[in-house]
């Protein structure tokens, strides 16, 4: 039993993780949970002996993923910004 | 199709694949075990291409196809998105204000930039021998690149990062992909066969053709994921609706 | 399960758990301090399970993490500046914070190096070591620029700032 | 003339350290590896002052 302990752990993690981003609505915190997934993800692949899938979701989802959607908020913000903007002149 | 005709739909189809989840579960083999016959052959072949990493040698030898596939997956979501995400008639480009960073960022990513740049390609280059590949390492470059982003501002990543070479080396890594398929077949293997010697084991140059699919692999990576930032920060930081003022520090 | 093994369990248990209960909530001066902290505490708990499971090739995966957490806090603390700004985070907590790191890294990175003896492969544990503790080192540095850029500023000149 | 001496020895100073380090990383070492690493190493240390003059260009 105490060696199932960890991969107990690792799915506890991703079962958390993954509820928290689809229950989370506003994009720049769903950036934070969503990237803390890509964390949960890589260690129980790595727990459970993966390493190039751990690799996989790692380098995908430490940087690239919050950054795109960080990137994606801020123009749709800019947009709405300048559009109110426009109605208030 | 009113609203409650589409939920019915929606169940309908939800109840289909929870039964046939729920079937298909009762038929797994358990978690863990000792008997794993895929793998156990899996293993054998690797070995018996000289490759270390039996991932690797499934990924771009036993199932080189697939890898293929996926590759070609990425190639055309960045031109989808290339072509989404272009610069449209009533958009213009705006130069972005230079940002302020603090100096000791700025050093960290000057040092992490080469840094991580190397880790990246010791891990394309070593996918037959150790965990990793061209996918894992081509993000790891990519995102190295990016650092300038985070050190400076986007104009002086834009002057490191000639995008038309990015462009072209985005095709020619899909297509040296497909020609080392191709040249298997010039010497009577079938597409994609491992037609290379296969080397002393666990060296740099073990595994035949696995090297240099993972090599083209993580040239596409690379290209591909820094084509599809380009696009992203270019809407985020450049391109701006006539009527919208570009205020934002890059 | 071995002591490797079972001391890179409670490090997930007892630092990376409470540092991802802190990236999940509250505000960006929180949350980003605790995504930085959360990479480097995963980041030693690979190195962990690496030795536990006698693979010293799993390295890699705690190699990659010690420069693409850092880049990752780095991009947070980028976009949302005006966040960090608006609503700055402790100093004190700050420095605590990478205190915590700076041991952890030292507390986990240095019997590493003793069980693998010398060698290149413990070159490659302390450049691990090193490149974590830089790493938190910048991302305090950044968090505590972005503060201290917010005096002195008019209005928020971002689109993030949405307060909530 | 100093100027390319500099931007000579930068590159120099970067390229043999990056390649140092790619020694550090791997495991057995061969020729090939040194051959692979150099290269690896001198792509990473043209990054490195490419990077370091679009900073210094401002």
């Amino acid at each position: 039993m105490t060696g199932e302990l960890p991969v107990l752990l690792g799915l506890l993690l991703v079962a958390a993780a993954g509820t928290g981003a689809v229950l989370v609505r506003d994009p720049v915190r769903q950036s934070f949970v969503l990237s803390l997934l890509g964390l949960s993800l890589a260690t129980l692949f790595l727990l459970l002996q993966a390493p190039d899938v751990a690799l996989s979701q790692l380098a995908v989802g430490s940087a690239l993923t919050p950054l795109m959607v960080l990137l994606s908020v801020r123009k749709v913000r800019r947009k709405a910004r300048s559009e109110r903007r426009e109605e208030r002149e | 199709m009113t609203m409650r005709l589409r939920m019915w739909v929606l169940a309908l189809g939800g109840l289909g694949v929870a039964v046939l989840y729920v079937l298909a579960c009762l038929n797994l083999p358990s978690f863990g075990g000792d008997r794993h016959p895929y793998g156990d052959r899996a293993v054998r072949a690797a070995l018996a291409r000289h490759t270390a990493n039996t991932v690797s040698s499934v990924n771009f030898d036993q199932r080189a196809l697939d890898t293929l596939g996926e590759e070609s997956i990425l190639f055309g979501s960045v031109l989808g998105t290339v072509v989404l995400l272009r610069q449209t008639r009533d958009e213009d480009r705006q130069q972005p204000e230079p940002a302020r960073v603090a100096p000791s960022v700025r050093r960290y990513a000057l040092f992490a930039l080469p840094v991580t740049l190397l880790i990246g390609l010791y891990i394309v280059t070593h996918g037959q021998l150790s965990p990793g590949g061209g996918f894992q390492g081509g993000v790891v470059v990519a995102t190295s690149l990016h650092l300038l982003y985070i050190a400076v501002d986007y104009r002086a990543l834009e002057r490191i990062r000639p995008l038309g070479m990015y462009e072209v080396a985005d095709a020619a890594g899909e297509a040296a992909y497909v020609l080392v398929g191709a040249a298997a077949l010039l010497t009577g293997w079938a597409f994609l066969g491992n037609f290379l010697p296969y080397g002393t084991f666990n060296t740099l140059s073990s595994g035949g053709t696995v090297p240099l699919l993972n090599a083209a692999i993580g040239v596409e990576v690379t290209a591909g994921v820094v084509v599809l930032l380009a696009r992203f920060l270019d809407q985020a930081v450049e391109i701006a609706s006539t009527d919208e003022e570009a205020e934002d520090p890059a | 399960m071995n002591g490797w093994t079972a001391a890179g369990t409670a490090l997930l248990l007892c630092g990376f758990a409470p540092a991802a209960c802190g990236v999940a909530t509250g505000r960006a001066r929180r949350r980003v301090p605790a995504q930085n902290v959360a990479t480097t505490f995963l980041s030693l708990v690979f190195l962990l399970l690496s030795q536990g499971f006698a693979r010293p090739a799993y390295v890699d995966t705690a190699l990659m993490l010690s420069v693409l957490g850092p880049a990752g806090t780095l991009l947070f603390v980028r976009l949302l500046a005006d966040q960090l700004a608006d609503h700055p985070p402790g100093q004190r907590w700050l420095r605590v914070l990478t205190a915590v790191n700076y041991v952890a890294v030292a507390a986990v990175v240095l019997p590493l190096c003793v069980a693998t003896g010398p060698g290149r492969a413990m070159v490659k544990l302390l450049v691990i070591g090193v490149l974590l503790a830089l790493g938190c080192r910048v991302a305090t540095r950044a968090v505590q620029a972005a503060a201290a850029m917010g005096h002195g500023r008019g209005a928020p000149a971002e689109g993030m700032s949405d307060d909530r | 003339m100093t100027r390319a001496l500099a931007a000579g020895g930068e590159l120099l100073v970067w390229w043999a350290a990056l390649t140092l380090l790619w020694i550090m990383l791997i495991g057995p070492v061969d020729t090939l590896e040194w051959v692979v690493g150099a290269g690896a190493g001198l792509v990473a240390a043209a990054a490195a002052r490419g990077a370091r003059r679009a900073v210094g260009d401002r």
